[in-house]
């Protein structure tokens, strides 16, 4: 029956190795007034092919992106995946382990993990990354644990142009944990440097700031470092969701981030309808006590050999042995991403990362430009941006959305959905994936109802 | 053999991947891009080529033991078989290509699918409605705390501050309760039952009952020791206007034999890649839903999927009570289709055979082992899906610890239990068979655990230093955490040994 | 460039190593009067993403069966193929290892393939089996020079119920070896007793029979096979190219067969527009020298271990070795399928391959009744079928695909194609992998042109 | 250890599939089918459960050697990288799950896709047309021999029954011959150029020129050598009435430099699981197209791919003096979309630096090697894409031999050269490290083989004895050929050795 190799002549005879009668023997400590005593109430056992017929069917109803051509971004992006990347990162040996426990016979994931830390912290320049979080949103919420510290208190300052859904995760967390969130707003896209000025002050423990931030726009972060580090305690923490940006713009150690934070999903993961993600978390070696979640250290052989091995260290931060103290609650994390985003990276390469911002960079672009230039859509913002851009349309957003749709083509992100001022405006997203054809295809769409 | 690092391979200008050319117009950088926000370092990433990659992770892969490698005795991990069906259903591009904030008229599968497991698991649990958001255990239980506050805050009563964890607990529970804004307050373990030290509960209750929020239970906890007064200990929690958890990492015991709910719990999570077999991933992607009592529904977080009259499905805005949100997006949906998938497969009369064999093949284990390892509470005549034997024996007679122990059956082929845990058993190793083995396997466990314990009479030093078959011996953990090197650099030293390219 | 990891730097620091001073050096041997001087005319090189979306669009052309609602089996045939088979078969250490030359690093594949060769026995009945062949004509034509023997002369009996392919092949290859081929009329759908007992004669060095045979009509080969070896010389071949049937109908080796041949594709591998296919063999034991390809043996290690190993044997009998009096030329053949197939069947098992087969009939059973029963569609035949049947319709088969494609549905198999006495007759499979709804739905269909 | 057959695994009753569920009326069996035509004995197929076939398979991997796990210097196997790209295009739901039958307007992409793919292998071999319908190169040897025998008949010269092949050729040369209904005559390799032995040649055309079908060449030769009088061996069969034959075995060499059909042959084979990159898949499949002349077309087996006016695509027939069909259906189309993969990733000028990448690794390793093996035909300057190095100074001076050496790189993580091939080589070592290979990896390749030419003459026993870190040692290839087991039956005496079930 599924997937208990065990027939019912087999469970019989280990049932009369133990003494016992049946099945319904074992149940003994259960006591009878909280047993059930009815069947679940839930759909039938299915045989492999109809529930392959049955699930297909399911996956037939929604219009995947290999169907149509989508411009969405918005915090999830769309970035080719080469086929080496789920042949290895599928290899069962990695699936099926668990959290490494027993080094000498992890050493695949463990080392595999050691080179994720490596290049998380090639891309973000700062010294120290950890084995993977949940996703962005809370490893944004880890980096303001840290920068708080166990048990301390304080503000945290957010820029409005950080991700609506980011936020939301971290105004949560502040309400359990217990510190305050104070948000500052932007303006022609950007944070704006004279709110950020305002609102840092001497309770300010941390300044979260997004780069490239929600709009697509590229933050002055050379001019924001010196605001948030005025004050000499206050952690810089930078946020991105769209890892293709390391390739071109400046990494949060060049500008100064204590702690870089964000999703590498897109890399070498599909999307998956958003879960699950590739939180990832760095910063500098000062913050080693505190880092959350699970770390793989190089170290050696106990014995005379001292070949090189890897294992999982610094493990009295977290909850399996420090419980109540730890840095963070975290156990399970997203090491299967990790690896698939660590061969992606290897793929990529150091010139393919500036290849890819670089598409991705002028593609957007060029969208803008023959976007722009319709009657009665206008770019919202003249702040440079990277792979995102801010459109005002001439109808709503949701009309647009359901005319494009005719065509098989996604539009952009509703801002108005988190932005009441931004009603009408749509966030457009163009990476590698789309074509020139694609971008045209799409203009032409839209002229139909430009103004 | 070792392996390189990925970093100590490649040469300047190899490349992998290739990326579409670029097919529009391209304006200058520094007139896109304001230069002092330019990258001026490029990230220093491999270069390498495609085969050196595939060779690379290969070989990595091989150094890694999985479920599909080998019995993984893990107890509380629920190492239970991956089918690969789910693997496939998961990776259909109808699921797996979906962007998060798509239309809903072109994501109707997906949401549905989400809607449909939402019932299952709140029927499974015995609870009102369910929540797909959080990303796995410790994720839910911080959730499920969450809106535990909310409650009482909702009520008045945001003061109540305490949250009760038994000492056998596991260790997220009492960091999630210190991320929740709690103060976790330790219950000792009776040593009569295995079960909670009721004397001790009730104390507290009469004490300081008006400050508790919560009591987080695993039942079975982590003894593999159904407790019997659960029921008693509900109604002594809400008497005294606290809220109960139930951890769900054991679900795999209870299957359509008790209901969380049915106990008189209010919170429950479940973690999908234990009970409901998607894969662990080698540390995760898991899934952690969780499911409340009517009164918490108000609190939880959204969006939820629902389904209008017409019979279309979308996102529900969960109302002004709601916590927020507690990741990006809704949920690990990947994790969710193989839990959909795991469900569908088995039905009501098979999750009740899974939790049934599960427990059978505790039994069996522990019966056959307890001639030669003592086993913790061993008055408690029938465990349920796992159970703790002990080294203590060992240790007293020749040294050997359970850490020796669980080295030596590496070198077996099979993974070792978990060691150490629960704190409050000495030389632990907490035994989880779970349901997908065979007889043969199981049988083969124990021949391997009884030779284990002849060598520790016989021969302890074959055991004190185990493995001896694995790709590397133990690994030093004190030079690890003395000097950390977690990443490597440029100029390091490079990992040695002749290894293919 | 592409999959060449060394760059130019590297290659010409190589060609100094040689004394060369480029690429182009290492030619010389070429005469230039051969050399091709200009680029070839082949269409420019793409980057994955873009040779992905090319051929994706390429596969989207074509209906393929996880869209359309198919009855064509006509040899080959749509089975479920479990999860596991593929996710097992495709694992790169199977898949990028060349025949086993090398045992002490091979016994992976090896070991398989020993276990394919065994389950083929036990599918048949008979004694022996080999590594695979190339497909199930190709296995026929193998059987006929077994029985023809090195050099051998004389004639070889075919029924017109075996495929009509297998039967082009076999002409094919008879007309370029010389050996002559004799056909036997069938009637009611089977083979004609008498006709058959009139065609064997001292000449004929073979006799080759489908079951089921390729009207999906079930021979009567007990009545058969002493028709067959009444000369006693003379060897008896089955054909079976539907392998569900050997879940039900008498095995090979139940009715005396000497040699069974067939296509195993079906079971665990992809149809794949029909190829790579998978033809077995198997045979008495007497025919052992005279097996073609690859046999894979048992045996024990030289040393004192004696630990069991596994090898590929009786190699004397190979191209590689035997040269121009080897078997066969057959040197790569079908191996992946045939792991392809071993794990099919384990997963399937004892019990699965009586239910599949048991599936299969009824279903067939079921439709063949409800076609039969709407005006103008007559059963062509009466003899018992296994899961095919033959139905004249009331319009050219012709016309009735392409009513039927209006549904994405695709009926059966136009057998005016190769049986001229049998215009407007449709050949219909159906498998267990059609439901019932599927079928009424195929009814629905035909009803609407029903007379 | 060793891993016991699935057959000694499992246990009655235990099933892994499921199928559905039967959802028609079910008559009794002995109604439908004769009772005398039932099967009596189910086939005995394995008992066992989906994680113990998930289990097995796996160790079976595990213990593989693939291009995948190192380097696989299998000399005329072109053991290239195989691109997952191209695993991944193969799979395509819209590519694999075709019925070879399906009427041509539901396989629109998959006619096309043949139709191009003919193209393309046309233009690269330099032939009219190509047919894609054999499975592999001997099957298309067998087919070209089948069109030249055709055409010869078609012209009136039906008696020509003589194939001229050379000492150093393929095995399966001689074989097509032979089933071919021609007899196979050898040709003398000339010890000066390593090229045809031209007196040879002219004497027997001379002498047997009338007989003479064809003359089978491979080019360059087994022996990695160009031969530079193709043309003049072209100009005298052709003078003879033959026609020429161009084994593609070692096409790896010539893509983009030169083209057979520039060379003059009449008739070439593509192996695609070499040139083109499709996996050999431990055996197979693989796929042999071939490539003919104008004058050769109209005997090609049908049917053949075309392409109307409107641009829809459909199955031509071939004509009255086709040769028929050599296999069911019309290829290993899985193979062939992998092929065209393959050649729309490189382009014109990625084949050609393919084909120069894979000369210069091969001259690299043959220079390097020089010092401690004897290279065969060490006059000719420079080889093609593999070349030929011996064992003879090792044999002398301390007895090992070439199969020594093979089973000693084992050791050191690689797969081994042909080995005693060609036969008109003494302990031959036949290597041929493709373009997918690093310097590194070819490096460390001298390395080692210099490591082993130092043991041969320090410690020749290790050499003698390898290999040494493998599953299995060497096994008693005398006792399997001479007490045949090539099945599993009930009672055979179990595998032995101590296994994880």
């Amino acid at each position: 029956m599924g997937y208990i190799p065990n027939t019912p002549q087999e469970q019989q005879a280990m049932l009369e190795r133990l003494g016992l009668q049946s099945l319904e023997d074992l149940l003994e400590p259960v006591p009878e007034e909280v047993r059930l005593r009815r069947p679940l109430n839930l759909p039938p056992a299915l045989a492999e092919p109809d529930l392959k017929r049955l699930m297909t069917g399911m996956a037939a109803r929604n219009k995947s992106l290999d169907r149509v051509i989508s411009f969405l971004g918005a915090g999830t992006y769309e970035h080719a995946i080469p086929s080496v990347v789920p042949h290895l990162q599928r290899r069962s040996e990695f699936v099926t382990s668990y959290t490494p426990y027993q080094p000498e016979v992890s050493q695949g994931m463990l080392q595999a993990i050691y080179e994720f830390q490596t290049m998380v912290c090639q891309l973000t320049g700062l010294d120290i990354a950890n084995a993977s979080l949940y996703d962005g949103a809370t490893a944004l919420v880890e980096a303001v644990f840290m920068a708080l510290g166990p048990g301390g208190q304080g503000e945290v300052v957010v820029s409005a142009g950080v991700d609506p859904q980011y936020r939301r995760v971290l105004r949560t967390y502040a309400h359990a944990r217990g510190f305050s969130v104070r948000e500052v707003a932007t303006e022609n896209g950007v944070t704006s440097l004279a709110a950020l000025e305002a609102a840092v002050g001497p309770e300010t423990v941390a300044v979260a700031i997004q780069q490239p931030n929600f709009f697509g726009c590229i933050e002055d972060v050379k001019a924001i470092e010196p605001l948030v580090h005025r004050q000499s305690r206050t952690v810089f923490i930078s946020v991105t969701s769209e890892p293709a940006s390391f390739g071109l713009l400046a990494s949060p150690a060049e500008y100064q981030a204590d702690i870089a934070v964000g999703e590498l999903m897109s890399f070498g993961n599909p999307m998956s309808f958003g879960g699950p993600a590739l939180g990832f978390l760095a910063a500098r070696e000062r913050f080693l006590r505190l880092m959350p979640g699970r770390l793989v250290g190089q170290t050696v052989e106990e014995g005379g050999a001292k070949q090189t091995g890897y294992v999982l260290t610094l493990q009295a931060r977290e909850q399996h042995i420090r419980r109540e103290r730890a840095t963070s609650n975290i156990c399970t994390n997203q090491s299967l991403l990790a690896v698939g985003a660590t061969i992606y990276m290897a793929a990529l390469g150091k010139e393919g990362l500036r290849e890819l911002a670089a598409l991705c960079l002028h593609k957007a672009h060029y969208a803008q430009r023959q976007i722009s230039a319709l009657p009665g859509f206008e770019p919202a913002f003249s702040s440079p941006f990277f792979d995102e851009f801010v459109i005002r349309l001439p109808i709503s957003a949701s009309r647009l959305q359901e005319h494009l749709l005719q065509y098989d083509i996604i539009g952009g992100y509703d801002l108005g959905r988190d932005y009441p001022d931004l009603a009408d405006h749509m966030l457009f997203c163009v990476t590698e994936m789309r074509t020139r054809d694609d971008i045209d295809r799409l203009v032409a769409a839209l002229k139909e109802v430009a103004a | 053999s070792v392996e390189p690092l990925i970093f100590e391979k490649g040469a300047p200008g190899r490349r992998a991947a290739t990326l579409p050319a670029l097919d529009v117009p391209a304006e200058p950088l520094e007139s896109l891009v304001p230069p002092h926000l330019l990258r001026q370092e490029p990230a220093p990433l491999p270069e390498v080529s495609e085969i050196e990659i595939v060779r690379h992770y290969t070989h990595l892969s091989q150094r890694n033991f999985g479920v599909d490698t080998g019995f993984y005795p893990l107890g509380s991990c629920t190492m239970k078989y991956n089918p690969k069906l789910n693997e496939d259903m998961a990776a259909l591009p109808g699921f797996a290509l979906l962007h998060p904030l798509q239309p809903e008229s072109t994501v109707q599968g997906a949401i549905q699918l989400q809607y449909e497991l939402e019932q299952y698991l709140a029927e499974i649990a015995g609870m009102a409605r369910v929540t797909l958001q959080p990303s796995a255990g410790a994720h839910g239980e911080l959730t499920g705390l969450m809106l535990i506050k909310a409650y009482h805050e909702h009520r008045g009563e945001g003061h109540r501050n305490l949250v009760l964890i038994p000492d056998n607990a596991h260790g997220t529970n009492p960091a999630s309760a210190t991320l929740a804004g709690y103060r976790a307050v330790e219950i000792k373990t009776d040593p009569a039952t295995g079960g909670l030290d009721m004397e001790r509960l009730r104390s507290l209750l009469d004490s300081q009952g008006r400050q508790v929020a919560a009591i987080m239970l695993t039942n079975p906890n982590t003894l593999g020791i159904f407790d019997r007064n659960a029921v008693e200990i509900a109604r002594l929690v809400h008497e005294a206007g606290g809220q109960l958890y139930y951890d769900g990492a054991n679900a795999n015991a209870v299957l359509g034999i008790t209901r969380p709910g049915d106990m008189g719990f209010d919170v429950v999570h479940f973690n999908l890649h234990k009970t409901c077999s998607t894969p662990h991933g080698g540390g995760g992607p898991g899934a952690g839903p969780i499911g409340v009592k009517e009164h918490l529904v108000p609190f939880l977080p959204g969006p939820l999927p629902a389904r209008d009259e017409q019979g279309n499905y979308y996102w529900a805005d969960p109302g002004p009570l709601s916590i927020g949100k507690v990741r990006a997006n809704t949920g690990n949906f990947g994790v969710l289709v193989r839990a959909y998938a795991y469900i569908r497969t088995y039905g009501p009369d098979g999750l009740l055979r899974v939790a049934q064999s599960a427990i059978l093949n505790a039994n069996y284990l522990r019966h056959e082992l307890a001639s030669d390892y003592e086993i913790a509470f061993p008055q408690v005549r029938l465990c349920q899906h796992e159970f703790v034997a002990t080294a203590q024996r060992q240790k007293q007679e020749s040294g050997v610890t359970a850490n020796d122990i669980a080295k030596r059956l590496l070198d077996f082929g099979m993974y070792a239990p978990t060691v150490y845990f629960p704190l409050i058993v000495h030389e632990a190793m907490m035994i989880e068979p779970t349901e997908t083995e065979t007889r043969e396997t199981l049988d083969y466990f124990i021949k391997v655990m009884r030779q284990i314990a002849h060598e520790a009479r016989a021969d302890p030093e074959v055991v004190k230093t185990a493995p001896h078959t694995t790709p590397v011996g133990r690994l030093d953990q004190a030079l690890a955490a003395r000097r950390p090197n977690l990443r490597w650099k440029p100029g390091q030293e490079a990992t040695h040994g002749l290894g293919q390219p």
